[in-house]
Formats: structure tokens, sequence, C-alpha cells
């Protein structure tokens, strides 16, 4: 089965650690995948802000598109952001949902030829991950140990709630058992799907520091070594803002904040710079010991 | 008589004879009244004690008196008041929709539905969703269309063109 | 007109009901009575406010004698709640109660349309119908059938106990089958009863006990229904007794054959502690328990895991009560009359993983409260948490699986009296602070208000908000360590984080798990939620839709002690009018053959579920059994040559209903 | 579109506890209430809920940001179906919603709480009822407009004009980490476009054209 794959615009700038770790591992996974051509932006929460049909009526474009492209049956469009994943499964549920919705969407995607039948299945890597392709699967390919290594799982909002079903709500664990499946210990974290202030840390930064403050002093105080993430901006506000919450709250966390294809990509010995380590503002301190047979030791 | 099929016209409404057993959907009915789930004011429903004496000509009659849908309603498989009434009534359905499709009359026009005591929710859902396929489907019309067969069978055409003739006059 | 049955001129009588505004207010009743009397045959048709109050009864009584009325119609509520009523006006205005036919325009029509001129359409249809339906309807006598005075109860909590206390005090035999090793229910688990406070137990062991002495009760514990057969008046019940390894006749209850069990201390979850405490495989539920007998438990016997015990149990038995190679045992009964008594269940906390129950061990049901605060409960009543510290704060969460979409939408009725009861006990063992977090408080009962007061008066606190979630994030100092509550306190309007060493989730109640296998043993009806539906909720609240079975106490809704018991006692009044009435009637709508068109091809014999069709080899034709025949009507459908026909269900009655409504006009004439 | 200037009048202190010693009046006459407020907001934000809500406050609970919030959640839903619109439209709460879905996936009654906080924020920006050079809807509409011109959006271009548009004086504040982000090629300089975007403004200007009833 080939994936069909939607960047979204912050995989092309803050996130392109994440692009080039994901298409990396999903090489070295033996995953097929393909850009999806000609996509436009997925209509995110910005756009809702000014006008929801018109951001449906992008989300559904894509959807089409991915539909075309793949030709007959159904297609698993691929959408690691976090955002992007969140406003496109939106739009399937409400088109489903809300025959009004449907017809105004479809009625403008008519006007240039386009008709979405609904065969388009929006899909995160994460799930792809752990329900296609297997984690017994995934643990073949280790190389490096990352034994004793503690390891943080930030899903944020948007990919369990609230229209993802692979996933609860309240207590997810896809990512849990990947760190699991890859050598590492996941530790038990209860901000886990909390908030790390989105836009907020732009706009009202006050209000979005605190929100990521928690969520990195909680991580430290249950020792972890490593924050992993699946959504750009995530990561951006708990990485790039960490100089700043330290200087502003008198904080002195250091965690580096990865994707978590970036902490497969190590594990399975992929070269540091086809994931994009070199990006990262806090590096990980473990990914340069290899561990041919023998313990990894974690700084 | 008229041999032309009724063209939906602003003025037309389907109108559909439900059959529904006495202990489960015609109960289902009476709690979606008392919840006031309000809904489509096509239906016309039939009591019978079980959907296993749904004979199909009943069914047959609706459609040849101008019914433009069908809708039967039983127990769900397994809950049947009489043990296994609803699993007659399914296997006649059946046959009876072999048949009508025969006839050249949609499929859409006869459905099954198994409704619980219960669910008067469904019974809502279920007449609403028939009434939206039967008007995109437009009149049934099968009186004309079987005073039309009959007389072709008869062969008596000049009969109708004489009737059509004194019409017009 | 075509033909009528007894040849005579249908003079037809057609009343619609206003319902006050319930159909008035939708159907324009007027334009109704006004259209139906053009119908031919009507001879009189009037609308009134009331059709089923006394002067509308008696206005179909005296038209039927001053018009020579042959046939009544009366347009109103639902058949299933009003067609008695209406035939026995017809019967005392000197006709056939069978010449009725009902029209439902409030629940089918005025309840369910908003447009008035389309349901007056509707109505008009319906009406039409019905007019010429009962036409050709016949004059029927009805069934009587014989009722056996004996009862079945299943269920044996405190509803149980109490409906087979009462019957058996009425002097009837009553059979009582529970499934668990003792009778009791939940209540025999529960501390402290609301608002009195007085110990559960003390109230309900003497019932129990009652009911193991009193000799017109059968009590089988350990005991479940598999098979029921038949119909109001003659039930015959299969009863599957479960092996408990012991002969319940020989044990006394000394329960010296526990001490001696290999095993020295408790090594299983003791379901009546839920959980809280352990037991052996061989053990009493609890020391009231009725009847006194141990059980043994298969799944954790050793003999039976691997047969290599030395069943020190046997030897310590002098009454030789002990039998390993007991067999379960199948009774079968014959009863008239049923009542289900199968309780609920608690809400599973797991589903409101928000609330951390089962992966914090201080996230406690209040059910496990109960038994925590219990004298005879697994701490002996002192209240120490699983880690062996008191608390000194306590969060009691209200709701918890109910009033919420996402898991139940009910409200559970006893849950804010109970956690107001765990929470004076709470603080009467540990002298904690309480908290309650509720959505509102619901103490609609007698003296419950008054509980309420007193509770403020303790200085509990009461915090309107809806819990959101209990973590063990501490984001203070004085927050590490405790279970951390986050609330708005929707009176401050403010979002408050409560440190707490104890949290009682305050679990709703809900159907029991295999309620849908018990009503479809049973033949009746759940309602949405899958409690069993009662047959109306106001008028007939422990009858159902099928004749001769009752229900009583939770498995028809939450409820309290006091409402259980009160519908106990009248499921069982019920139940005494069917039996000391002797007989009851049925609806004359049976199947018959009429033997000159009955070709004999056996397309029926087949297909009738209850074996009242055979086939008369002499006469080389089918004939239907009308005791054995329920009315189903199945048979009637299958005839090839429409030999069978059933009363009430004719085929010209149902025709004629089919061409009422449809009323095919061909184009050309005009329309009615 | 992470990092956007910071107006400060909108940062956040900790709440005093002690109320201001200032007697201010506060009443609400009937007549100054929009009624049917409630249900156009419930029927623009698939909001069918919204009348069912029965003030449990689990939303506020669940917020992680309701503590910043002038009016929690709860009281946001009570007010839009009393019809207090202006005390809602001018409210710091629907611009502090950060779309984490939190009360919607948790709310007893199913309301679509984002939803209808988006619902609030399209009303507050048609109608321009939010503070002056307020960043919230200056980005709204700068993303809105790159996305209609080229199909996707370039997050330093639309910061630039962003600080332009509202604070320029910020972009120096920032500028370290811009930098630091384009060393690291995490900000691109070149402009994102599809290529059939006439084909995408033809879509968005049909459902534009759809409109007209004031509904979005």
């Amino acid at each position: 089965m080939k994936y069909l794959y939607y960047p979204g615009c912050s995989l092309r700038s803050t996130g392109r650690a994440y692009e080039e770790s994901m298409l990396a591992l999903f090489k070295a996974l033996e995953i097929p995948i393909e850009e999806l051509n000609d996509w436009n932006c997925c209509g995110a929460t910005a756009y809702v802000s000014i006008d929801e049909t018109e951001a449906f009526a992008l989300a559904a474009r894509n959807l089409e598109l991915a539909e075309n492209q793949a030709g007959n049956g159904t297609v698993d469009l691929v959408a690691p952001c976090s955002a992007c994943f969140l406003v496109l499964t939106k739009t399937q549920r409400y088109l489903s949902t809300y025959p009004e919705v449907s017809r105004k969407v479809n009625d403008a995607l008519k006007t240039v030829g386009l008709e979405y039948e609904g065969k388009t299945r929006v899909r995160h890597p994460v799930d792809v991950i752990v329900n296609d392709y297997g984690l017994d699967k995934v643990a073949k390919h280790v190389t490096r140990a990352l034994k004793g290594i503690k390891v943080a799982c930030y899903y944020g909002c948007q990919i369990v709630r609230p229209f993802a079903t692979f996933d609860h709500p309240h207590y997810p664990t896809s990512m849990d058992r990947i760190v699991k499946a890859i050598g590492a210990e996941p530790i038990d974290w209860p901000l886990k799907t909390r908030c790390c202030g989105g836009s907020l840390t732009g706009t009202i930064q006050e209000a979005g520091l605190r929100l990521s403050r928690a969520l990195l002093k909680e991580a430290e105080k249950r020792g972890a070594d490593v924050i992993i993430t699946c959504c750009p901006l995530c990561q951006h506000n708990l990485e790039c803002y960490q100089g700043r919450i330290n200087n502003k709250y008198e904080e002195t966390i250091d965690i580096p904040v990865l994707y978590f294809t970036q902490l497969m990509g190590i594990a399975m010995g992929i070269p540091e710079k086809e994931l994009g380590i070199q990006r990262l503002f806090r590096k990980p301190k473990f990914t340069s010991v290899s561990a041919k047979g023998g313990e990894a030791v974690h700084v | 008589m008229s041999h032309q099929p009724e063209k939906p016209t602003n003025g037309w409404e389907p109108r559909i004879i439900a059959f529904f057993c006495n202990w489960c959907t015609y109960t289902a009915a009476d709690l979606a009244g008392v919840s006031r789930l309000k809904h489509a004011s096509n239906i016309r429903i039939i009591r019978l004690m079980c959907s296993g004496r749904l004979d199909p000509q009943f069914i047959l009659e609706a459609f040849a008196k101008g019914a433009d849908g069908v809708l039967i309603g039983g127990c769900h498989p397994g809950d049947c008041h009489y043990i296994e009434g609803n699993y007659k009534a399914l296997r006649r359905f059946r046959m009876l929709k072999r048949l009508l499709h025969e006839m050249g009359i949609e499929d859409e026009r006869l459905r099954l539905e198994w409704i619980s005591a219960s669910e008067g929710e469904k019974v809502r859902s279920v007449v609403n969703d028939m009434v939206a396929k039967i008007k995109a489907l437009g009149p049934l019309a099968l009186p004309s269309k079987i005073a039309s067969w009959d007389e072709e069978i008869a062969g008596n055409q000049e009969l109708a063109l004489e009737k059509e003739e004194a019409q017009h006059a | 007109m075509s033909k009528t049955n007894g040849h005579e001129i249908p003079r037809v009588g057609f009343y619609v009901c206003h319902c006050g505004h319930n159909i008035a207010g939708a159907i324009d009743v007027d334009a109704v009575a006004k259209y139906v009397a053009t119908l031919p045959g009507v001879v009189v048709s009037r609308d009134y406010k009331y059709m089923c109050s006394d002067p509308g009864q008696e206005l179909i009584e005296q038209d039927i004698k001053d018009h020579q009325l042959n046939r009544i119609v009366v347009a109103s509520c639902s058949p299933l709640l009003h067609e008695h009523t209406f035939r026995n006006a017809t019967e005392k205005g000197g006709l056939n109660p069978y010449f009725f036919q009902m029209v439902n325009i409030r629940e089918n029509v005025s309840w369910v349309n908003d447009n008035k001129a389309e349901a007056t359409e509707k109505a008009k249809d319906l009406a039409r119908a019905a007019v010429r339906r009962v036409i050709h309807h016949r004059s029927l006598e009805p069934k009587k059938v014989e009722i056996h005075p004996d009862v079945l109860i299943l269920g044996g909590g405190i509803a149980g106990i109490h409906a087979a206390l009462t019957l058996a005090n009425a002097g009837k035999k009553v059979y009582l089958v529970e499934r668990e090793a003792t009778i009791g229910g939940h209540m025999a688990k529960f501390d402290k009863t609301f608002p009195t406070l007085d110990c559960a137990a003390c109230i309900l062991t003497p019932k129990m006990s009652d009911v193991k002495n009193h000799p017109n009760i059968t009590l089988w514990t350990y005991s479940e229904v598999t098979n029921v057969e038949g119909f109001v008046g003659n039930y015959t019940v299969t009863v599957k007794r479960k092996p408990r390894y012991v002969i319940e006749e020989l044990c006394v209850g000394c329960m010296e054959c526990i001490d001696a069990c290999i095993y020295k201390e408790g090594k299983y979850p003791d379901e009546f502690n839920v959980g809280l405490s352990k037991r052996k495989p061989i053990y009493v539920p609890f020391p009231q328990a009725t009847p006194q007998v141990v059980v043994i438990d298969r799944e954790t016997c050793i003999d039976f895991k691997s047969g290599k015990c030395k069943k020190t149990c046997i030897e310590s038995c002098d009454r030789d009560a002990i039998d390993l190679k007991q067999q379960e045992k199948i009774e079968q009964i014959r009863v008239g009359t049923v009542i289900l008594a199968t309780g609920y269940q608690i809400f599973d906390a797991h589903r409101v993983p928000y609330y951390g129950y089962g992966k914090f061990p201080n996230v406690y049901t209040s059910l496990e409260v109960e038994r925590l605060v219990n004298a005879s409960g697994p701490t002996g009543g002192e209240l120490i948490l699983r880690d062996g510290a008191r608390p000194k704060t306590v969060g009691i969460i209200h709701c918890v699986g109910s009033r919420d979409k996402n898991t139940n939408r009910w409200c559970s009725r006893t849950c804010c009296m109970y956690a107001l009861k765990l929470a004076h006990l709470l603080k009467e063992h540990t002298d904690a602070e309480v908290y309650n977090f509720y959505i509102d408080i619901r103490a609609a009962g007698k003296t419950y208000e008054e509980f309420y007061d007193k509770l403020l008066d303790e200085n509990i606190h009461f915090i309107r908000g809806r819990v959101a979630e209990v973590t063990n994030w501490a984001a203070r100092p004085s927050e590490e360590g405790k279970l951390v509550i986050r609330v708005e306190d929707t009176m401050i309007g403010i979002v408050r984080r409560i440190p707490v060493d104890m949290v009682v989730l305050a679990v709703g109640m809900e159907p029991k798990s295999d309620a849908q296998e018990v009503r479809r043993l049973f033949n009746i009806s759940c309602s949405t939620e899958g409690f069993f539906l009662e047959r109306h909720p106001k008028l007939a609240p422990v009858d159902t839709f099928t004749d001769g079975i009752f229900i009583a106490g939770t498995c028809q809704g939450p409820k309290d002690i006091p409402d259980s018991v009160a519908q106990a006692g009248a499921a069982a009044a019920q139940a005494l009018m069917l039996i000391d009435s002797g007989s009851i009637e049925l609806e004359p709508n049976t199947a018959h053959v009429v033997q000159e068109e009955c070709s004999g091809c056996k397309s029926c014999l087949t297909i009738c579920p209850y074996h009242a069709l055979s086939r008369d080899e002499v006469k080389q034709k089918a004939t239907i059994n009308e005791a054995l025949c329920k009315g189903c009507g199945t048979c009637v459908a299958a005839c090839p040559s429409g030999a069978i026909k059933q009363n009430l269900f004719e085929d010209e009655e149902i025709f004629s209903e089919i061409d009422g409504m449809l009323d095919l006009q061909l184009v050309g004439t005009n329309k009615g | 579109m992470s990092i956007v200037p910071i107006i400060p009048s909108l940062l956040v202190k900790d709440s005093p506890a002690k109320v201001p010693r200032k007697i201010s009046r506060r009443i609400k006459f009937e007549s100054e209430l929009d009624l049917s407020f409630g249900e156009s907001v419930a029927e623009r934000a698939y909001g069918e809920n919204l009348l069912s809500c029965i003030q449990c406050g689990t939303c506020s609970a669940t917020c992680p940001l309701s503590h910043y919030m002038d009016y929690t959640p709860r009281r946001i839903i009570a007010m839009v179906r009393e019809g207090f619109k202006e005390e809602v439209l001018n409210s710091l709460t629907i611009w502090l919603c950060a779309s984490c879905y939190s009360c919607y996936v948790q709310c007893p009654r199913q309301i679509h709480i984002t939803d209808i906080m988006y619902a609030l924020k399209r009303e507050a920006i048609a109608r321009g009822g939010y503070p002056p050079r307020h960043p919230i809807p200056v980005l709204a509409r700068e993303f809105f407009s790159r996305v209609k011109r080229h199909g996707r959006n370039t997050e330093s271009f639309l910061l630039v004009s962003l600080y332009l548009k509202t604070n320029p004086f910020a972009m120096l504040k920032e500028a370290w980490l811009g930098t630091r982000l384009w060393l690291s090629g995490r900000l691109s300089l070149k402009t994102e476009s599809i290529k059939r975007k006439k084909e995408l403004r033809t879509i968005l200007n049909a459902v534009e054209a759809e409109k007209g009833d004031g509904h979005q």
C-alpha cells in the first residue's frame, strides 16, 4: 500500500527536521510514500477564525487531490503536522455529519470540476507506524540500544482529540509503545496531552510560555532525558523557548526536544544529518553513543 | 385514463405505508411520539401483531393503490415476541424485493428495518431518510402504469385511444 | 359500499379527541370530523375534548343507542393506551366490543408533526382507513386462560426479597432464584442507609432469614434461569442450579472446612468486599449469608485446578457435606406469573480514565468505601487507605458515569444522597476535610433535604463543579504526594486545584451487562438506556408489555431502597391480582382454518413456533389448536390458498385499511 | 506563525487576590441583551447542543488557559445563551482559546465549545470589536490573505508583515530567535506557493459567493 504525504506549510520551514526525519525513517522501514501534488494550506486555525467554510473548502481540495492522485479505491493521506491532521480529519467528519457543509463545499469544488467522493483516509505517521507497520517490525530495525534513556512522550492536543480514532483522547499510548519498541523507557507523565500554548507563545506570550514551562518542569522532575513530539509547533515551543523560559522564571531546564521520528531514526542508526539533528538548538546527548552490543550510556 | 406518469411537481408528496409489529416497532413509534421526535408526515402506519403476519400481497396492494414506498418494521433478530416471525418477514421481504426488481420498482421503495421498542430515534431517522430517498426518486404512480399494462395485455389499444380522446374533449 | 360481515348496513360512529391541546393544537380536529362525516357509512362524526373521560365514553354509549350505530371508530392516542377503554364503552353501548377500531393520531401524528395542514391530512387518511376497516370487523369473544398460582421471582436483592415475602405471606408459593451464592444483593454490602443512617445489615438480614424459613418460599441460590416457555398463567421455567460442591441440606454453616482449607490465608479477591480483601477457594460470602452454606469456587480450588489437593476440607466436615463431584441440577417449574428483580451494576470507573481509577491506589469507588467504613468490612471499619495511611482530606466526585452523554446520560438518582451519607461517615470516622464536587444536589425524597442541611452544618465542603481530572501532577510543594483535583468552583467562577489524600467516585447505576439476555428470555423490552421497560411510565410502572411478567427495583431504572421496596410490593400486588382472579382475558386474535378453503398443502405446519398447527389426516386438512395459538399471524401470511384467518387481522380488514389510507382516485375522478 | 510580537497590554499578571477598592455599579437590564445571540451562535458553530449546557464547569476545569481568561469558558457559554453579546465579543477569553479541544471531548453534554469559540472570534473580527493592533486577529487576517494568494503560507513572510502591522519594535526582540532559526535552516525565505492558484481562488470565491445570509 502506498501512502500519500501531505507536508503542510510548517514542515517546509520551522518543521523541516520533521519532514527530513520522517522521510528518512519511512525509507529505512521501506514504507512507500509519495508527496501529494499541488497540495495547498490545510486551512488551519487562523483561517478558520476568518471564514470556516472556506477553510473546509481548502481542506477538501487536498482530500480531493489525494483521491484523484490515488486513482481508485481508498487512499491514506499522511499528515504529520498536528494542526493539519486535525483540520483534515475535522473537515472529513463535518462533511459527513453536516449536509449543509458538504453541499457548500462540494458546490465550490464543482466550479473547477472537482468532486470529493469521501475516499481519502487521513492518517498520522504515529498511527501508520504503530497500527499499519507494526512495532514488532520496528524493533527489528533497531541497531543502537537506547536502554535506560527516559523519554517523555508529548502528544499535545490535536492529534488525539477530538477526531482521531487511533488512540485514547485522554491517555494515548501509541508513542509510549514506540519508545518501548526502540528500547528506551517512556516515563509516566500526566501532562502528555496538555496544551503547549500553541500559537499563544507568539501572541499572548506569557500565557503561552507558562504552559510550556509547566510541561518542561514536570518532564524534568520526572527525570526525562528527552521529550519527543509529533507536532512542529509543539517542538518549536518546547525547544526554542526553553532559554527564554529559563531566563524569565529562573529555571534551569535543559531537555532536548526531538521529533519522534528523529528518536526512532537515531535508534535505527540513520545518519544524524538525514534526520535533521543539526537543526536542533539542544542536541540530544546520547546520539554519539554507538552501542554495538554494548550498553548505551546516557548523560 | 392518463398514461403519463405523474411528474414530481411542487405539490407532490410521497406516501409511504408502514407495517409495524405491535411489540417493537409500533411501540417505538409511540415512543417517538411521546418524545416528540418530529419527522416527515408522509408515513401511514398499519399495526400488525408481528412482522410475520405480513403477507407479500399487502405490499403489492399498497403499491398498486398508489403508495410510493413501503416500510416494514419488526423486532431485531432474536427479539421477536413470537420467537421467529421476523425471520419469516425477512425471507418474504427478500423474495419480494427480487420480484419488485423485475417489475422495475426501485430498491429504495421497499425497506425493512429492525427497530426495537426503545429506538424511537431510529423511527425518526429511518422515516426521514426513506422520505428523502423516495422524494429523490419521484412518484411511483403504479396505478396508472398498471392501467396501461392491463390495456396493453388486452391489446385494447383502440379503447385506450378512445378514452384519451374523450378526455381531451 | 362493500359488503359487511353481519349483512347489516354499516352505521359508523366516529369520534376525534382533542386530548386538550395535545391533538387539537396540531391537527384541525373540526376539519377531520367534518371530513369523516362525508364518508360512506358514517352516521355520526364528532370531536370532543377528552374522549377517554367519562362524558366522552358516555357520548359513545348514548350515540349507539340514539343512532343505532353498529361500528365505532375513535381517533385519539395509541391503541396500546386506550383501546381497552373504548372497547368497554362500545360494549356498554350494547355492541360487541370488537366492533371498534382505534386511530392513533397523537403519538403517530400530532406529536411528531409540526405542520398543521400536513398533520390534518394525515389524520384524515388514517381515519378513513379505520372507517373502512371497521366495517369488516366481526363479533368476537375474548379468550380466557387460567392462572397458575405459583410465582417465580428472579433476583434476591431487596426488591426480590420483599416481593417474595409479600406473596408468600399472602399464601402463594414462590420460587426465589438468585444467581449468587447468597441473597441480599447490593444492599447487603452497604454500611448505613440514608437519610436515617440505620445499618443496612440490621434491617436486611432479618428479612433474609424470613425468606430462608418461610414455608411458602423455595429459595434457589447459585442458580440461573435458562429457558422460559409458555404464556401468562402458564409459564414453564427451566432453572440451572450450579454445583456449589457442598450439599446444601447437610451443611450447617459451621465453617470448619474453611479453616481446614490448605490455604492458610485468603488468596483471591473477595467479591463481597469488592476486591478489598482476599478469600479462600472455599468460603461463605459474608457472615450473614443466606443460606448459611459454604461454596467452593472451582476456578480457584486446587483440587479442581490440579487434582492434587489433600482435600483437608472434606476431612474436617463431620457431616460429609462436601461433594467435589456434585453436578449441576436442572429443575423445571410451572408458574403463572414472574417478577423480575435482577438489579443493576455499578458504572465501571475505568471508563473515565481522567479520574485515575485503577491508576492511583487512593482513588476508590463509592461501593468500595461502603465496605471500607463497614465494621464487618476488610479493615474492620477502620478507614485506612491502601497505603495504610489515614486520609486527612477526601474529595467525593459526584455524577461519575451519570448525566454524561459520553458514558451514561441518565441521572442515577441515588448518588447525591449516598455521597452525602459517605461524606458524613468519612467525617465521622476520620475527621478529615471532606469536599463534595457536585453538579446539582438532588435531595428529593422524604427527609432527604433535611439530611443535606445536616451535612452543611457539619462543615463539609460543597463545591459546585464537575471535576475535570485527578492527577498526581504537583504544581506547588503543598501538592506533592497528593492527588490533585482540578475543578471550576462555578459558584465563585474560578478554577481551583485541591490536593487530597483520597478520592471517592460516586459511580452511577447502569443496567446489568446481561439485561439484554434476560429481556429476551422473558420476552420483554428494554428502554433506550437498557433498563427493563415498563408498560406505562406512570400508570403501569411494574407491568411489562408481556402479560404476567412484572418488574421491580433497579432493573427498571435507578432507584433507592425505599423506592425498590415500594415497587416490589406493587409488583407482588399485580401478580396477586392475576392469581386471585383465577383467569385472564386475552386478545381473541388467534388464527383458524376455514376448512373448505384448505388445500391440505402442509405449508403452514412447520411455520408455527408454538406447534399449534396440525394436520387432520382423515380430512387431509390443517387445524389450529386455539389454546396454543398466540396470534402472531405468521401462518396466515404463509397460507397459499388464503384458508387461514386471523381474528382482528383478517385480510379484508388489512386490505381495506391499506386502500383507505391511499384512497386511490384515478385521474379523471374527483378527489375526496 | 510562532514568533509573533507581544502587545504589552495583553501581558499576563498574576491576578491580585485583593479586589480593587472601587465601587462600581453592576446590573444588567434585559433591554441591553441580544436575546437571539445564543441561538444564532449555536446555529453557526455546529453548536447544536449549546442550549443544553448544565453549567457543570468541566470545560473551565479542563481548559489549560482558563486561569488567564476574564470569563471562564463555562461563563462564556452561559453569557452566549443569555445574550450578553457585548461582554462576550469584547472578552479576552475568545482570544486565549488555543483550540486544544480538551473541553470539546470532555463536555458531558457534547457541546462543541471549540467551534463556538471560533464562531465568536469570527464575529469579533468581522465587526472589528477587538483591541487595536491585537496580534491574533491581525495574524488571522494576514494568514487568510497569504493563503488566498499563494495557496500556502510562508511563515517568515507572515511574521514580517505581522510585525509591521502591529508592533514593529517587537521584531527586534524576536530577532535573535529568527536568526537562529534561519541559521539552522528552519526559516525559509522562499515564497511557498501552489501551481494551480487560479483553481483554488475559484473555489474560495465560490464559497464566498454562496454566503450572503451572513452565515460563515
